[in-house]
């Protein structure tokens, strides 16, 4: 895997202290709160976090289908505008949707779905050059024989078929960055991986930059450089993956990585908690969010400043950083 | 004031039981409504100056006005008040009634539905009044059999455009038992002027459309509905011959086709001609089924103007198919590929008629058919609902209208159809001549006899008029339109049939008519 | 709680916002439509009045009259203006069919039969239907469903009248077990128990011809919303619960099928007015629907635009009821605030 | 699904080959009238008898078809073009187009449709069979309105839709290509309920006496066999097949919707298959 | 432990006409008292079907062709057997809830959404205990929602009022109202985060200490069935290819499938390798492969795979039960 640091050069595509607000039946939702989040070439960030914390928001925003509440998105270092992305934006970034059922249309071949973004874009002029570069893309997706499945429907194909599909159809368009929204969590556990294997080819073969967004922390260890965790619209911590993983420094992430399931864990060393009839609470209500950190009412941790702002970037090192008054002060401790 | 319980009590054999045609009836007896929809049982309370008999409208009877005379060369009708009527309501007729009820059509025009043409009203004695006209007026004495004679003292302090009126006054022996929406009882009051002699005094007034009322027809629930049964001989009088009763009254109506003279060709005797003799009336009559009978060469029917028709004109068109073709040939018309040509023009004949009436649209299309099969005219026939078709007649905007046409007096008769004087260009609503005939001997004959009461005179211009109308052909009548009885006998016998008719009852009489007809019944003795 | 409160009396505020903006514009299409029409009432009765004379009515006559059915001449704009403002006085003006009867009064007596009559067969057509049809949704395939389904599907497909026609005529006229025409015993009085009688027998026949041509309607749309909902989990668990047949099938399924149908039941008891002319028509029931079609018939405008007027706004009221109602029945549109619609 | 559409074709066949059929294979035009033969019963010369003009009732009768038919089509065409225009610019453009379009379609709703077909047709000069059917359409149209935009709402949320739009796709060919194919089964639904609407409500008006006199429809035959007393003078054969027709037209189109139905909602389908094998296993 | 329920040669069709699916074919079945039994199977596996079927409730099409399944009575409930594929509609109703209750997947759609909770609660504890007072019903609701956290204040909230963690436990506390012996859950917590699936399954295994019942578990998540059930069935294609206490499912597992499984989990914190998943898609239920229905998908097919069928039975060193030719022939198995 490269090794590229992040910072030696200017990110492809990137979200600069990114907020959504969504109105929403008279109160504003809070969605995304301040989120920054940069896509390097050759590069694969994953954004994890609960259902709600604003990881498809994220992803959306990168994709302008909604434009910034406040922040900026940048394309190759230069602010993009606010309004729908033209052509010419749509065919550096693309976005690849959770389930792959609901993104193909039932009644569409497979070439249908790769001709049109080929034509769209004007890399082919003829019907015969486009079923040529479909099967292109098929091969590169590693649907073979690519032939065969260009005149398929989408019901005749399986669910790692059609996500494969689906990737195909972004690649067509020749992206720089791909943004994939939980592209494995609708897919047969044993197909996962094969999934998660054709996104890391492509990110060492073509020099993608990709965002993986999920709620399952060992496939984003699997697969991904660096790990970005959200929680309730902001960003916690992030950081290369292992530092983020195994060494939390933010409380939410521990938690994460503990709620983790993991087939190694010792069963009878988790036992001791089981009675424990107390939950930790609910995710906050992101119309009336708490003031400072979100984190704050779950957290046992919690002091008497988190209630008042939200807490600065730290630096812990290594590229890893999080959002947190526990290492506001520098001191980069982790408490386990 | 509607004397409900009373009504209940009434055995269904000593009640006379008339279809009301209005299936939403409303408790309007206001006489001046210009609506049709006032109801109509007004009859048996309201009365008219004059009575104007349908079977021979050209000699007026006294009514309430028990003797009239002109004077001043028609231009003064002095009216003679009869003695001894009451209202309903108990009081006396009086002459201030009588001249108020004159006095209000000219006091507001809007009421004067009736139609009335004098210009001033003065009562000259005890029991005299003198109306004065601009022109002679012999002729305009119909509308006098059309006016309602009112309680003034009832009247007083109401807003005629306001006011339902739905305890009427009047001088007819009816009086309203009892009134809902589906129907309305009438009494008939003791000391009517006009005598006692009613085999019952009890009449009742269910509503119902006309499909329906044949069903209670045939379940003896109705005594007497006047509609339109075709096929009415074998599915009613046939099913029980003793009972039942189904008779086209003649009323002097017509059905006929009205050409658009200004417009070619029908603008050309011969093509009318042609036309009229195309067609088999005896086959036209058959389908209607109702038993319409072909209308005779003059349009008069003999039991309503049979005192001025012309004895050779009581026979009706026979079917001529080679006359027709001659008549076209010397019109110098052709006919090809279904229309009429001349000079190398074409013309396509399109016939319009009135979509409302069931029977009117299978006369027009039987009589379209007549002259596809005699001529092979290819008839456009377009049905049109009736405010439309009405329209296009008003405005001469139509080809030919197959239509019916019905007036009071035989002066009216031309006088509506053909007075060519003042005629309105195309495009205008006229309310008379709506042909646009224009023919001056027509006019000449017409203004002479509006001023004549001469009963000579009179029958020579009647008997020219006629003769134009046979010889010209403005229009060309095709079948009588009637006035229809369906009754029973199961409680009342003496119902008008077309063999004995003495007067019309029913829906659609006139105020004295239906008095005279009721008294005409008697007790069934089955 | 208080923002909660707050959407709540936002939701309402839009809601009403529409009644009045949809009340407005039925108002004033109800002004527009019959104006925009060809023809003249003034014309037609002074034509009929023609036709009964046998003469011509003198111009002034003509004149006079046609002043006095409101007259045409009037800009449009100031005719809106009037009848904006009479309206809100509760005057619908005079019907020219009926000359001098108000349209207030007319509707107001026609009202109360139709209201009795296609109210009751209304809500007993949806009640029958429903009920079945939530039956036929439970158990699709048993020999009810197999029969009524189809049959359904065929009533909803007669036409009404054809239907009544012959009903009338069968059990009116053949075996007489119904009168014929009416709304009640036109003999008996009306304080007594006897016309009360009376009114349920005259308002059988028609009642029992719309209940079945309309419930197949009701027994379809509720079949198959059973048929979706029985197969939901929330079913499926409450079967597990070992609750007894008749309790899923009430609390769990049908209850939750229901919420389509009330829509389409308000709809339905709105559009009564308007549906009754057919209905009228054949049983000469004195009605609205009575009165609408002699409106036609006359040319009368102003009793047609009250008619038009009445049925609008009682399917608006329908409708709001139906959503206020909708908003206790089914608390997920309580925290939405619900739609307009 | 089967039966409906044999139903439906034929009508639809005589709607289109019906004359030629007539005249040709039975010998009888529909507008012919035959003095000698009024009101006769079903015989070997005229099938189904005659009418009161003595036309011959099956002549008619196929003549019928294409008379409802035109009207129903014409009317179900108009009411779900505007249907889709109103419910899919509606559902897919959102924001001000769809506050104000949805609130026309609302008003429709709430406009007493039937009684406003009945005036507007009433008054109209000449109501032609297209005159009825445009009103009957321009008027009927509000309800599919409103479910099409609730589908086109959620279909434009769909990923497959928001896929193609991130493609780069043009927003007229999204509606076209990714949203209406996928409604085919509603519209198609909703045209076939319209077809049969506008065939009752044709039948409606006509018995009522707002007709396009000048055509044969099944809707003008009933109203004449009624203005004739079709049923009192027991002349069935002319009052029955007109509404059988119709009434079998409607089971047609309402089989051919069970069967789409079945196929935009499987789990009707499924039940019905399972509960045939209930009944095949019983 | 006693045995509490047990199924016997279990068969489950989709009838269809020409076209029926078995998706449950030949299942044996054992479950001990008190004992967590996971099922683990990709998607189509037949689990659902299966516990449907366990607990009566599966709908037209599905229908039990062949097999029993038997429900050993507590003494102090009476005792006996049950068949429950005979017992009738009535028979069953008695046995519902009070010996076997069921937890569904998604709680949103699982609760009707038109009742309060409190209502639901009602409706069971009044149907199983005839005669109990509102009080007790009121009393009782409050202590079931406590047992898995939720404050009984929240009894008077319709379902779409909570949050999907919540829903979930409320239908778990729902299953627990009648203190049945066996509650099936079907993917109780693949709705729900990572955190919140953790505190479930914590108060699931703390429930179960205090209580006693049984629990049927099904889900996709094998990683999660390993540190939560007792032993673990594998289902494929229909079938239990594999059953055997949860460790060694871990360690070592006996069916190429089972392996295949595993191995499609990624872990958190072991070192990371190239993990390959399955290859292939899962079979067509309606069509599915001679032989084993593995066996297309094999790396350790054998020539008599396609062709025999091979029956659940134990394994050479009798660490569970495993239905494949390896271990029937276990001599001819190539070295791995
Ligand atoms: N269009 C919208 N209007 C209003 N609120 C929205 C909208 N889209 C998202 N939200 C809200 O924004 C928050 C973040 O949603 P988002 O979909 O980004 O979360 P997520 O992390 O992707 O969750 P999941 O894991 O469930 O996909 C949620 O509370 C959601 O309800
Ligand atoms: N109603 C049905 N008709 C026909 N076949 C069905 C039906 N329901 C399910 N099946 C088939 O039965 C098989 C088993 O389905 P089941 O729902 O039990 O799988 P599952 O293991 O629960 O899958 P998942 O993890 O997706 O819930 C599947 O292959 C499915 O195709
Ligand atoms: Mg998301
Ligand atoms: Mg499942």
């Amino acid at each position: 895997m490269t090794d590229l640091k992040p910072d030696t050069e200017t990110p492809v595509l990137e979200a600069v202290a990114a907020t959504k607000h969504f109105a929403a039946g008279g109160a504003t939702v809070r969605a995304v709160e301040e989120a920054s989040v940069a896509l390097h070439r050759g590069r694969i960030v994953a954004l994890v976090g609960e259902s709600g914390s604003g990881k498809t928001t994220v992803a959306r925003l990168l994709a302008r289908m909604y434009p910034v509440t406040g922040g900026e998105i940048r394309l190759d270092g230069s602010p993009v505008g606010r309004g729908h992305p033209d052509r010419e934006y749509l065919r550096r970034v693309q976005l690849i949707f959770q389930d792959p059922f609901a993104s193909l249309h039932p009644g569409k071949t497979v070439l249908h779905n790769l001709e049109r973004p080929l034509r769209i874009h004007g890399h082919v002029r003829d019907r015969a050059e486009a079923r040529a570069r479909a099967a292109e893309l098929l091969e590169r997706v590693s649907l073979l024989p690519a032939k065969e499945f260009l005149d398929k429907l989408p019901h005749q194909l399986s669910g790692g078929q059609r996500q494969r599909v689906v990737i195909a159809r972004a690649l067509a368009v020749r992206p720089a960055v791909l943004l994939g929204d939980e592209p494995i969590s609708m897919l047969d556990v044993s197909i996962r991986l094969d999934m998660l294997n054709l996104l890391t080819k492509l990110r060492d073969e073509e020099g993608l930059a990709l965002l993986y967004i999920t709620h399952d922390i060992a496939s984003a260890r699997y697969l991904c450089d660096d790990v970005q965790v959200m929680y309730a619209g902001q960003m916690v911590e992030g950081g290369p993956k292992e530092d983020v993983i195994q060494r939390p420094a933010h409380p939410y992430t521990q938690l994460l990585v503990d709620a983790s399931p993991d087939p190694a864990r010792d069963r009878a060393a988790d036992g001791t908690a089981d009675e424990d009839g107390t939950t930790l609470g609910e995710p906050p209500n992101l119309a009336d969010p708490p003031s400072g950190c979100r984190f704050r009412p779950r957290c046992p941790h919690a002091m008497a400043v988190c209630a008042e702002a939200f807490p600065p970037r730290t630096e812990l090192g290594g590229g890893h950083w999080a959002h947190c008054w526990l290492h506001a002060d520098g001191s980069g401790v982790t408490t386990t | 004031a509607c004397g409900g319980p009373a009504s209940a009590t009434v055995p269904r054999s000593d009640t006379v039981s008339v279809l009301n045609k209005d299936t939403a009836i409303v408790r309007n007896f206001n006489p001046y409504s210009p609506s049709n929809h006032t109801g109509p049982m007004g009859r048996y309370i309201y009365e008219p100056p004059l009575w104007i008999p349908r079977l021979d409208p050209a000699k007026p009877q006294p009514w309430l006005a028990s003797a009239f005379s002109w004077s001043r060369g028609g231009r003064e009708l002095t009216l003679t008040l009869r003695k001894g009527v009451r209202f309903n309501d108990g009081s006396p007729l009086t002459l201030d009634d009588f001249v108020h009820s004159l006095d209000i059509p000219l006091k507001k025009p809007e009421f004067n539905t009736a139609g009335v043409t004098y210009t001033d009203v003065r009562a000259t004695g005890p029991d005299t009044v003198v109306l004065t006209f601009d022109k002679p007026a012999y002729q305009d004495l119909y509308a006098l059999g059309q006016l309602s004679v009112v309680s003034k003292r009832q009247l007083a302090g109401h807003d005629l455009a306001t006011w339902n009126n739905p305890d009427p006054v009047g001088t007819g022996p009816g009086r309203i038992a009892a009134f809902t929406t589906n129907q309305v009882r009438i009494r008939l009051r003791r000391g009517y002027w006009g005598g006692d002699a009613f085999p019952t005094r009890n009449l009742k007034f269910p509503s119902a459309s006309e499909d329906t009322a044949k069903l209670l027809l045939l379940d003896g629930d109705l005594d007497f509905a006047s509609i339109a049964w075709p096929s009415g001989q074998t599915n009613f009088v046939d099913r029980d011959p003793a009972q039942n009763l189904y008779s086209p009254l003649p009323s002097g109506t017509i059905a006929m086709i009205a050409f658009n003279h200004t417009k070619a060709p029908w603008n050309d005797i011969h093509v009318r001609r042609a036309l009229s003799m195309a067609i088999d009336r005896s086959a036209v009559s058959r389908t209607v089924a109702s038993g319409q009978d072909p209308a005779n060469l003059a349009g008069l029917a003999p039991e309503v103007y049979g005192s001025w028709l012309l004895p050779e004109y009581r026979r009706s068109q026979p079917l001529d198919v080679a006359g027709a073709r001659r008549e076209l040939a010397a019109g110098g018309w052709q006919i090809k590929g279904g229309n009429l040509v001349k000079d190398g023009r074409t013309h396509t004949v399109s016939m319009t008629s009135i979509a409302d009436w069931p029977a009117y649209r299978i006369m027009s299309a039987a009589t379209a058919d007549q002259l596809r099969r005699h001529l092979g005219l290819n008839v456009n026939l377009q049905l049109q609902v009736g405010a439309t078709f009405d329209s296009h007649y008003n405005s001469g905007t139509f080809d030919i209208q197959y239509r019916l046409y019905s007036s009071g007096t035989l002066y009216q008769f031309y006088n509506t159809l053909l007075d060519g004087q003042g005629m309105l260009p195309v495009g205008k609503i006229a309310a008379s001549n709506q042909m646009r005939w224009k023919n001056a001997d027509t006019d000449r004959l017409l203004a002479a006899m509006r001023v004549t009461d001469d009963p000579k005179l009179i029958a020579s211009y009647a008997a020219s008029l006629q003769k134009i109308f046979v010889e010209q052909l403005p229009v060309v009548p095709v079948l009588w339109e009637c006035i229809w009885a369906v009754a029973t006998r199961r409680y009342w016998t003496g119902w008008p049939t077309n063999r004995g008719i003495r007067h019309y009852f029913g829906f659609d009489a006139a105020a004295p008519e239906a008095i005279l007809a009721l008294k005409g019944l008697r007790r069934s003795t089955t | 709680m208080s923002s909660g409160t707050r959407r709540r009396a936002i939701a309402f505020a839009r809601r009403l916002r529409f009644y009045v903006i949809a009340a407005w514009s039925a108002v004033t299409l109800n002004f527009l439509i019959p104006r925009l029409m060809p023809g003249d009432p003034a014309q037609a009765v002074v034509q009929q009045l023609e036709v009964k004379n046998g003469q011509n009515l003198p111009p002034q006559t003509v004149e006079a009259i046609r002043k006095l059915l409101g007259g045409v001449h009037e800009n449009i704009a100031v005719q809106y203006w009037h009848y904006l403002g009479n309206l809100f006085t509760g005057n619908l003006g005079i019907s020219t069919g009926n000359f001098p009867t108000r349209v207030t009064t007319l509707i107001g007596t026609a009202l109360p039969w139709t209201m009795l009559l296609m109210g009751v067969s209304t809500v007993l057509a949806f009640l029958i239907g429903t009920g079945i049809g939530a039956l036929c949704g439970w158990r699709p395939g048993t020999r009810t469903d197999s029969v009524l389904s189809p049959l359904s599907t065929f009533l909803a497909a007669v036409p009404y009248f054809w239907v009544a026609l012959f009903a009338l005529w069968l059990f009116a006229f053949r075996l007489g077990w119904f009168p014929l025409a009416g709304g009640h015993d036109p003999d008996a009085d009306p304080s007594s128990p006897r016309y009360w009688l009376s009114v349920l027998h005259y308002g059988l026949l028609p009642a029992l011809t719309i209940v079945f041509s309309s419930c197949g309607g009701w027994l379809l749309g509720m079949r198959n919303m059973t048929l979706t909902t029985t197969g939901e989990d929330f079913v499926l668990l409450a079967r597990a619960k070992g609750l007894s047949n008749t309790r899923v099938l009430f609390r769990y399924a049908a209850r939750n099928a229901m919420l389509p149908q009330l829509t389409g039941f308000a709809l339905a008891l709105g559009a009564i007015i308007a549906g009754s002319v057919l209905t009228e028509t054949v049983f000469t029931y004195p009605g609205v629907g009575s009165l609408l079609k002699q409106a036609i018939d006359n040319r009368d405008y102003p009793l047609m635009q009250g008619i038009l007027l009445f049925t609008t706004l009682a399917v608006l009221v329908a409708n709001f009821l139906a959503d206020s109602v909708y908003v206790l029945v089914d608390p997920r549109t309580r925290a939405q605030g619900g739609d307009a619609s | 699904m089967l039966a409906g559409s044999a139903i439906a074709l034929l009508v639809v066949l005589a709607a289109l080959f019906g004359d030629w059929f007539s005249v040709h294979a039975l010998g009888q035009d529909p507008h012919t009238l035959d003095y000698l033969v009024i009101n006769q019963p079903p015989s070997g010369h005229h099938l189904l008898g005659t009418t009161g003009s003595g036309e011959d009732v099956l002549a008619q009768t196929i003549a019928g078809a294409r008379g409802s038919l035109v009207v129903g089509l014409v009317s179900a065409l108009i009411s779900t073009a505007l249907g889709i225009l109103f419910g899919v610019c509606a559902g897919f453009f959102g924001g001000v187009a769809d506050t104000v379009l949805n609130f026309i379609t609302n008003l429709f709703i709430v406009m007493p449709v039937f009684a406003l077909t009945l005036i507007v047709a009433g008054y109209l000069n000449n109501t032609g069979t297209m005159t009825i059917a445009l009103i009957i359409g321009v008027f009927g149209w509000a309800g599919g309105a409103r479910s099409l935009r609730a589908q086109t709402m959620s279909l434009r949320g769909r990923d497959h839709v928001q896929a193609m739009r991130m493609l780069g796709e043009s927003r007229t060919r999204l509606v076209f290509s990714e949203v209406l194919p996928r409604l085919y089964p509603l519209i198609s639904a909703m045209f076939l309920h319209a077809v049969i609407g506008g065939v009752l409500a044709e039948a409606g008006l006509a018995f009522l006496g707002v007709s396009s006199p000048n055509t044969i429809s099944w809707g003008t035959m009933i109203q004449n066999a009624q203005n004739q007393n079709a049923i009192i003078n027991g002349l069935w054969w002319w009052f029955l097949p007109p509404g059988f027709c119709i009434a079998a037209l409607g089971t047609a189109t309402g089989l051919i919707n069970f069967g789409i139905d079945e196929i935009a909602n499987p789990r009707l389908g499924a039940a019905r298959r399972a509960a045939q094998q209930a009944v095949k296993a019983a | 432990m006693s045995v509490l329920l047990e199924a016997q040669g279990l068969c489950v069709d989709y009838l269809g006409g020409e076209r029926s699916v078995r998706a449950c074919a030949e299942v044996d079945l054992t479950l001990r008292r008190g004992e967590i039994l996971g099922i683990a199977g990709e998607s189509g596996s037949g689990k659902s079907t299966l516990i449907t079927a366990l607990t009566q409730l599966q709908r037209p099409p599905a229908a039990i062709t062949a097999g029993r399944i038997l429900l050993h009575r507590d003494d102090a409930d009476g005792g006996g057997t049950v068949d429950l594929t005979a017992a009738d509609e009535k028979r069953l109703r008695a046995l519902r809830w009070r010996e076997m209750s069921i937890v569904l997947q998604s709680a949103m759609d699982a609760l009707n959404p038109v009742m309060r909770l409190s209502a639901q609660f009602a409706d069971v504890l009044r149907e199983h205990r005839r005669g109990i007072t509102k009080e007790a019903v009121a009393a009782r609701t409050a202590e079931l929602l406590g047992m898995v956290g939720i404050p009984a204040e929240r009894s008077g909230a319709y379902p779409h009022e909570m949050s999907g963690g919540m829903r979930q436990r409320a239908t778990i506390a729902l299953a627990l109202a009648c203190d049945p012996a066996l509650v099936v859950m079907d993917e109780p917590t693949t709705a729900v985060d990572v955190v919140m699936q953790r505190q479930i399954m914590k108060q699931i295994l703390g429930l179960r200490r205090r209580l006693g019942f049984a629990v049927v578990f099904v889900t996709h998540d094998l990683s999660l069935l390993l540190e939560l059930a007792d032993r673990i069935a594998i289902m494929y294609a229909g079938r239990i290819v594999e059953i055997g206490a949860a460790r060694a499912i871990h360690d070592a597992p006996q069916h190429p499938y089972t392996r295949g499984l595993r191995d499609s989990f990624p872990p958190l914190h072991a070192p990371l390798s190239v993990l390959h998943g399955i290859p292939g898609t899962p079979p067509d239920p309606a069509d599915p492969p001679p032989g084993c229905a593995f066996h297309p998908r094999c790396d350790r097919r054998l020539d008599a795979c396609d062709r025999r069928l091979p029956r659940l039975g134990p394994v050479a060193d009798g660490r569970g039960l495993a239905a494949c030719l390896l271990h029937e022939h276990p001599e001819e198995a190539p070295v791995s």
